[in-house]
């Protein structure tokens, strides 16, 4: 196991090095002038040639690279051109609202789309799972800003249920930072209403953001459903007399969820980058809304960085993926 | 509500007690904003890209630093008057090289060391070592060697050679604490990245470092211990919380529910109806000096021919868009600077929109053979509503007689890198040169004097030698006086060359929470200096 | 009618998906004939802005006055081209390599999938937009972005197919009667490896609609006054929540554009592969 | 003395797209206590659907159109869902699966799936909970003992793709019979093994029916396994049961030329290549008079129009023939 966990790191290595090169490319041959953005409005044409010696944007591009790849390799990630911070500085802030987000839209989309595909899977051709799949074709379809827009329109404008934007109501003081997770240290501040407020800012977001991902898992667990409902196992359970609801809800679903799982581990590289744009509609203090910043002010040290993160963390869902694979299904684990 | 819940027994049964509590917690929120702390002032203004002054100078800067940081002199009230600050007075020698400034005695900055001229000589040094926004004011005219303090109380300042924007610009520096600063600084950055995210100044608020975060939240405290007291207002504002947001309608919702006490200075017109109709917020029109422009590229054709400029001109629907889109909240101004600063060559009436006439240039222009059906680019800032408007009213106006104008969303850090040079400028764009020290040589100055080609502000590419010679005599003169009529004079000759279309100065519009007093005003810094503000229980 | 068409239809949402297509396609060709007031592509009306849906104006007037009923209309023909644009690009760049890469094996084939899984790693939307704001926004460059990321998909399916067809016997034996690998690739190869190629670029066309919408959006793509969908949602952000139906209608525009391929690809997924059920 | 199972008329349609398909017409059979009976016919004769019927696990579509199934005296069509799942299925009657591998879920532990069946249908001990739990435990491994699957103890531990086919078998049996039920029902069990396991298997269960007291319904296609384990013997085609009796009347005497015509086919007997020609009729559209008429070389007109009555040939085996009606 450790082996195999190992030697999937390693095979990820090449990827993440072929994903800087790609990334540190595109960004660099096009035509933008980092110099001029970080000089200011009020700059000088003297003022920019200084910035661009300093920051070495003169120098031809294959040494820019491997000065570059040189600081990531010991985690640093360069300096934001507006913020001056520490780009791993401020992606280190922003995660945990990124991952609070990201896995509340991936539980809603799981414990809501799994069940539910389930049941499309069962009541097979009948009205629940016409339903359903119109609602999983929909889900997919439905461009996520659009339909957080309708969700502010409704919820926050004419209802007034739940706030527009943000991860915390603008006058409530911020829990002092101890997990970086906004309910977490609100609890641990012993601060009920801020955790109440945090999670309400939850809502909204994480709702849009598990859309895509739920309709995706209604459609492969539904599929998968369909599959074991197939196979011989399941005639042999139920002549044998098991319990319908354990049949259905541990026998059938534990076998249904194989291709689930894959999904799930994709749905986590499609939440990030979905994440953009639900951030930036939502004011989410994430990386997400740090990325459309980034591109609208062209500060390339965080676009790349951001790139680069979002490629470790597809990688590394990809091998828990596999691992989560190995547990579900023994068969896999003798295979190695 | 308490009197009935005394006379009645158990008031609410079990259920409804949950299903208040739910709806509490839905609904309550909403509510509870509303009360909001009576003495935390919520603003909607945004942050600029850091916190260090001296990277930094645009409208958000000025908006942070006016309340974090203190300067020499400062703009004050409507119309803007530049006052003494931390100095108590200046002088300056007849040449116009050398300017003294006497600082106040007993100012502290916000760690209680006292504030001497020798830190003012280091704001001004780190200002010029670093060299960003800033500094442009500066560099050419000032060495860091001729920034002294000959005594604890006195700066001096040797210029290179007499430049009379240099007194207006000295409000945009503000001056930092040395002391808290070299201990941070890094590889010789003079403290850059350290500033960037903390505050080291001497004014009405202190930064919270803990309550930052780039361009999402900002956080501030009163300094009770300012060098002008608080005596002038007894109520004051003892937190800050900045609390920016993206998009104009949250901003408003914000606004409306109580959760913001301002927005932005740069509300939309078709928002005003709607916050004017609120209990609890109005919407605060001031005239500022932001003027809204429409560039040509003169070194690309057909806008190096001098018909074909007049003919755009007459075919951009000023009051059309002013009145429509703009719902009013803007003055016409026909000239190249904000109509209500000195300078203005009064008796000049500048173009109207007029198709027929700018029928009768397009067809001198292609006399004169100006490619005039070239497809021509329009770039606007995309994320600016107002300016993609503007450019479709324009690009349905010049469709009708018979110019293919596309209009191209672009960014403004992409815009300022191809306004560099001549043949990446685009053939058109769209923007608004807002204060930043209030003279001419802010607009005029540095928009039409051909040395400052390859800075966005001459993206025209514009180049008079007469006018250019004018320019720098105004620019070398001291006195207003002196420097007015040669100011009228190239704007005259500017105004007759048509190199861009002048659209209008703005009003500007923030909405304001009603229990918001004693605001006073400044078209520098756009209101947002917070220590006049008391806030209404 | 063939066996696929008729396979087709007995699908029902299949067909539902195909006559949406359809539907758009007819507004995408014959739209400024359709429309109420074509001129309103590009047109403003300062005195009639934001006026709530009415007779005259179905969908309600956007904030130059224009009808949005009109541009939601004139939108179809550019969201279609784009996907078109978008997709046919993916499929040149993807499927020539999918059949080199399959067909030839070795260190090429190994180094074009290594790429092709480098690409895939690469946030989609990310790239697209980071591209799209470097190369200056504009509807070129974001149409470019997309197919720069989407190619790898066809790429894959080319390789797999590829790879399971040329060891087959079929091929061995045309190989046996010496046939040339080009030959051999291209018309016994490649007809049999299209139809995957098919649903996945028909799934596709929806998919590149929808993120090509995202980055209109976020001002990264199709650029004003375009009637582009996205674009104008994004602009409509400013007037809520009074001006709802200005950010309703376009949005609903790309729903059901979408959902129209979508059910159209998972129809023909099923007809061609009934075993292999993917999204996207 | 009841039979332990009586099937009479059954008739059982499934609703296709294309319509209506008969699958089972008019199927008869009869199980007496303590015996074996091989049902025989050919694949799509229909033999899965009266096993679905008998322990109503029919697909949705599909529809009881007429019949009764006696189980010890009780029609089991008139029982629920319910009453099935809870006081029949592996309690009275035990199943064994065609295929060992498919039949076992592959990501459960082969203890926790056989423990799952005890645990609600294993007769009442006044044991609860883990003590119950340990006596079931008890009863498997000492079952997969009798079975001779190697280290019972351990097997339980295992997951199905760690045994081999016939071990599976041997697992799926013991399983059948956890429960103690008084039938069993067995699903073309040695199919899928290679012939040395077959007879293993074979003679396993004919130990077990006299060891455990149970009577066997043993499904398949292959005369020559009814030959070695079979006392009774049940011919289907089409649908309908067409010769019923003693399995040596049958093989010595078969009546129905259906019969013959399959024990012509097998490979033990066949004295030509030639197996039956035709197809079996489609279940969308069956011919009006026997079904077996459009491949039958003695057939005659009347075959044609009517349905052949039931009648008894010399053998003693009822036959649906009008050759003995």
């Amino acid at each position: 196991m450790l082996r195999f966990v190992v030697r999937r790191c390693l095979l990820v290595l090449p990827s993440l090095l072929g994903l800087l090169v790609i990334t540190f490319l595109l960004i660099r041959v096009v035509p933008s002038d980092p110099a001029m953005a970080m000089a200011g409005d009020a700059a000088t044409p003297e003022q920019i040639e200084r910035l661009r010696q300093q920051y070495g944007l003169d120098r031809p591009i294959w040494e820019q690279f491997v000065s570059y790849a040189g600081k990531v390799a010991t985690l640093d990630l360069g300096e934001s051109a507006f913020s001056r911070r520490p780009v791993a500085v401020d992606i280190a802030q922003r995660l945990p609202a990124t991952l609070t987000l990201t896995f509340c839209a991936l539980a809603i989309s799981v414990f809501v789309g799994v069940p539910l595909g389930v049941v499309a899977g069962l009541s097979h051709n009948a009205w629940p799972d016409y339903l359903l799949r119109v609602f999983s074709v929909m889900g997919i379809a439905v461009a996520a800003f659009w339909f957080a827009i309708m969700l502010q329109l409704l919820f926050s404008m004419e209802l007034g249920w739940l706030p527009l934007r943000g991860e915390l109501s603008p006058t409530i003081q911020r829990p002092p930072r101890v997990t970086g997770f906004m309910v977490a240290d609100a609890l641990i501040a012993g601060r009920l209403d801020v955790a109440a407020d945090a999670l309400r800012h939850l809502v909204l977001p994480a709702v849009t953001l598990s859309l895509g991902g739920l309709a995706t898992i209604v459609r492969f667990t539904r599929a998968g459903v369909l599959d074991t409902m197939q196979q011989d196992f399941v005639f042999y359970e139920r002549a044998m007399g098991y319990r319908r609801w354990r049949l259905n809800w541990i026998y059938v679903l534990r076998n249904s969820v194989t291709a689930t799982v894959t999904q799930i581990g994709l749905l986590f590289g499609g939440l990030i980058a979905g994440g953009v744009v639900v951030e930036a509609i939502f004011d989410w203090p994430g990386i997400g809304s740090y990325t459309v910043q980034a591109i609208l002010t062209g500060d390339r040290q965080v676009m790349l960085a951001v790139t680069l993160l979002i490629g470790v963390v597809y990688a590394a869902v990809n091998i828990l993926t596999d691992l989560v694979h190995g547990v579900l299904d023994p068969r896999l684990m003798e295979r190695g | 509500m308490t009197a009935r819940k005394k006379s009645h027994g158990p008031l609410l049964g079990r259920r409804q007690a949950a299903t208040l509590a739910a709806g509490a917690l839905v609904a309550g929120t909403l509510r509870s904003v509303q009360a909001a702390d009576a003495s935390t002032f919520v603003s909607g203004f945004a942050l600029p890209m850091n916190l260090d002054p001296h990277q930094v100078y645009d409208v958000p800067m000025q908006s942070m630093m006016l309340n974090a940081y203190d300067n020499l002199y400062r703009y004050q009230n409507d119309p803007p008057q530049i006052v003494p600050w931390l100095a108590e007075s200046h002088t300056v020698s007849d040449d116009g090289l050398l300017w003294e400034f006497k600082l106040r005695p007993g100012i502290k900055f916000h760690d209680g060391s006292p504030m001497t001229a020798e830190d003012v000589v280091y704001s001004f040094r780190r200002v010029l070592a670093l060299g960003l926004a800033p500094a442009g004011a500066f560099l050419k005219i000032l060495k860091p060697d001729n920034v002294t303090a000959p005594d604890p109380r006195t700066v001096r300042f040797k210029l290179e050679t007499s430049y009379a924007p240099f007194f207006a610009a000295i409000p945009s520096i503000s001056i930092v604490n040395p002391r808290l600063i070299e201990p941070n600084v890094k590889n010789g950055d003079w403290g850059k990245a350290w500033l960037a995210s903390n505050g080291a100044g001497s004014g009405s608020y202190r930064i919270v470092s803990a309550g930052y975060r780039p361009l999402e939240y900002l956080d501030m405290e009163i300094n009770e211990d300012h060098f002008l007291g608080w005596s002038h207002n007894p109520k004051p504002v003892k937190k800050i919380a900045y609390r920016p947001t993206k998009e104009t309608s949250t901003r408003v919702l914000a606004l409306l529910n109580g959760s913001l006490d301002c927005t932005d200075p740069n509300l939309p017109a078709d928002q005003v109806e709607q916050i004017n109709a609120s209990k609890i917020a109005y919407v605060q029109k001031d005239v500022v000096m932001r003027t809204f422009v429409i560039r040509m590229n003169n070194t690309k054709p057909p806008f190096n021919n001098l018909n074909a400029r007049l003919c755009f001109a007459h075919a951009f629907n000023y009051m059309g868009f002013i009145k429509d889109i703009l719902g009013g909240y803007a003055t016409r101004d026909p000239y190249p600077m904000p109509d209500n600063l000195w300078g203005i060559p009064k008796d000049v009436k500048g173009y109207d929109y007029d198709l027929k006439k700018a029928k009768e240039y397009y067809a001198k222009a292609v006399a004169e053979g100006a490619p005039m059906k070239r497809p021509l680019e329009l770039h606007v800032q995309s994320e600016n509503e107002q300016s993609v408007q503007g450019a479709q009213l324009f690009q349905a106006d010049l469709a009708q007689i018979g110019i293919n104008l596309k209009v191209v969303g672009n960014i403004w850090s992409n815009l300022t890198t191809a306004a560099a040079k001549p043949d990446t400028t685009p053939d058109m764009w769209v923007h608004w040169v807002s204060t930043y020290f209030v003279d001419p040589e802010n607009w005029v100055g540095q928009m039409y004097d051909s040395q400052f080609h390859g800075t966005w502000k001459a993206s025209s590419y514009y180049k008079n030698d007469q006018v250019d010679a004018l320019l720098r005599k105004a620019r070398a003169a001291v006195k207003q006086e002196e420097r007015a009529p040669l100011y009228e004079e190239a704007i005259r000759k500017i105004m007759a060359d048509s190199p861009d279309i002048w659209i209008y100065n703005s009003m500007q519009l923030q909405g304001l929470n009603k229990r918001v007093k004693g605001r006073r005003f400044c078209t520098v810094g756009q209101g947002a200096e917070i220590r006049w503000i008391t806030l209404d229980s | 009618m063939s066996p696929i068409l008729r396979k087709l239809s007995r699908d029902l949402p299949a067909m539902l998906g195909l006559a949406i297509v359809l539907f758009v396609l007819v507004i995408a060709i014959f739209g400024p004939m359709l429309a109420p007031y074509p001129e309103d592509a590009a047109a403003s009306h300062l005195t009639r802005r934001l006026r709530p849906p009415s007779a005259a104006f179905p969908f309600g007037t956007d904030n130059l006055g224009r009808d949005i009923f009109s541009r939601v209309i004139l939108g179809a023909r550019g969201a279609l081209s784009i996907a078109l644009t978008v997709v046919s690009t993916a499929m040149l760049i993807g499927v020539p390599l999918g059949l080199i890469a399959g067909y030839r094996g070795g260190w090429l084939s190994e180094g074009i999938m290594r790429v092709t899984d480098v690409v895939l790693a690469i946030p989609q939307l990310i790239l697209a937009l980071a591209l799209a704001q470097l190369m200056s926004p504009s509807l070129e460059s974001a149409m470019l972005a997309l197919s720069l990321t989407y190619w790898p998909y066809f790429t894959r399916i080319v390789y797999a197919e590829t790879r399971r067809l040329s060891s087959s016997l079929f091929v061995d034996a045309l190989r046996g009667i010496g046939a040339g690998s080009g030959r051999i690739v291209f018309l016994h190869i490649l007809p049999n490896a299209l139809s995957p190629v098919i649903v996945r670029a028909t799934i596709g066309l929806g998919f590149t609609i929808l993120v090509a919408a995202v980055l209109g959006f976020l001002g990264m793509g199709a650029t004003p006054p375009a009637p582009d969908w996205g674009l104008a949602i994004a602009e409509s952000r400013t007037y809520l929540p009074r001006a709802w139906w200005y950010a309703t209608f376009p949005g609903l525009a790309i729903l059901i554009t979408v959902m129209g391929f979508n059910l159209l690809g998972d129809g023909l997924r099923d007809i061609v592969d009934p075993r292999i059920r993917r999204s996207r | 003395m009841i039979p332990v199972l009586s099937v009479r008329g059954l008739k059982v349609s499934i609703r296709t797209d294309e319509g209506k398909a008969e699958i089972l017409d008019d199927i008869g059979l009869t199980l007496e206590r303590g015996r074996i009976l091989g049902v025989v016919g050919e694949s799509g004769c229909g033999k899965s659907t009266l096993i679905r019927s008998i322990m109503g696990i029919l697909p949705r579509a599909a529809t009881v159109e007429a019949g009764e199934i006696w189980f010890e005296g009780e029609n089991l069509l008139a029982f629920s869902e319910a009453e099935l799942n809870d006081g029949v299925r592996s309690s009275r009657i035990g199943f064994i699966p065609q295929d060992p591998l498919l039949a076992l879920n592959p990501v459960f532990k082969v203890g926790t799936q056989m423990l799952e069946i005890m645990r609600w249908h294993a007769p009442p001990d006044g044991l609860r909970g883990a003590a119950r739990r340990r006596a079931h435990v008890d009863r498997l491994v000492g079952l997969l003992k009798r079975m001779q699957v190697p280290d019972p103890e351990t097997a339980l531990e295992r997951y199905p793709h760690q045994f081999s086919g016939g071990q599976r078998q041997r697992l799926l049996i013991a399983a059948a019979l956890a429960c103690a039920p008084g039938l069993v029902i067995a699903d073309e069990p040695t199919t899928a093994l290679d012939v040395t396991t077959q007879h293993q298997i074979l003679l396993l269960l004919r130990e077990l029916v006299a060891e455990f007291g149970i009577s066997l319904l043993f499904v398949t296609h292959d005369f020559g396994v009814v030959a070695e384990l079979c006392d009774d013997l049940c011919v289907i085609y089409a649908g309908q049961t067409v010769e019923a009796g003693q399995v040596r009347a049958i093989l010595d005497a078969p009546s129905h030329p259906y019969t013959r015509a399959l024990l012509a086919c097998h490979p033990d007997r066949a004295t030509t290549f030639i197996g039956i020609p035709g197809t079996v009729p489609s279940p969308l559209a069956r011919p009006p008079g026997c079904l077996f008429a459009p491949r039958c070389s003695e057939a005659r007109a009347l075959c044609r129009t009517g349905r052949p009555p039931q009648g008894r040939a010399g053998s003693g085996a009822e036959v649906r023939c009008v050759q003995f009606a």
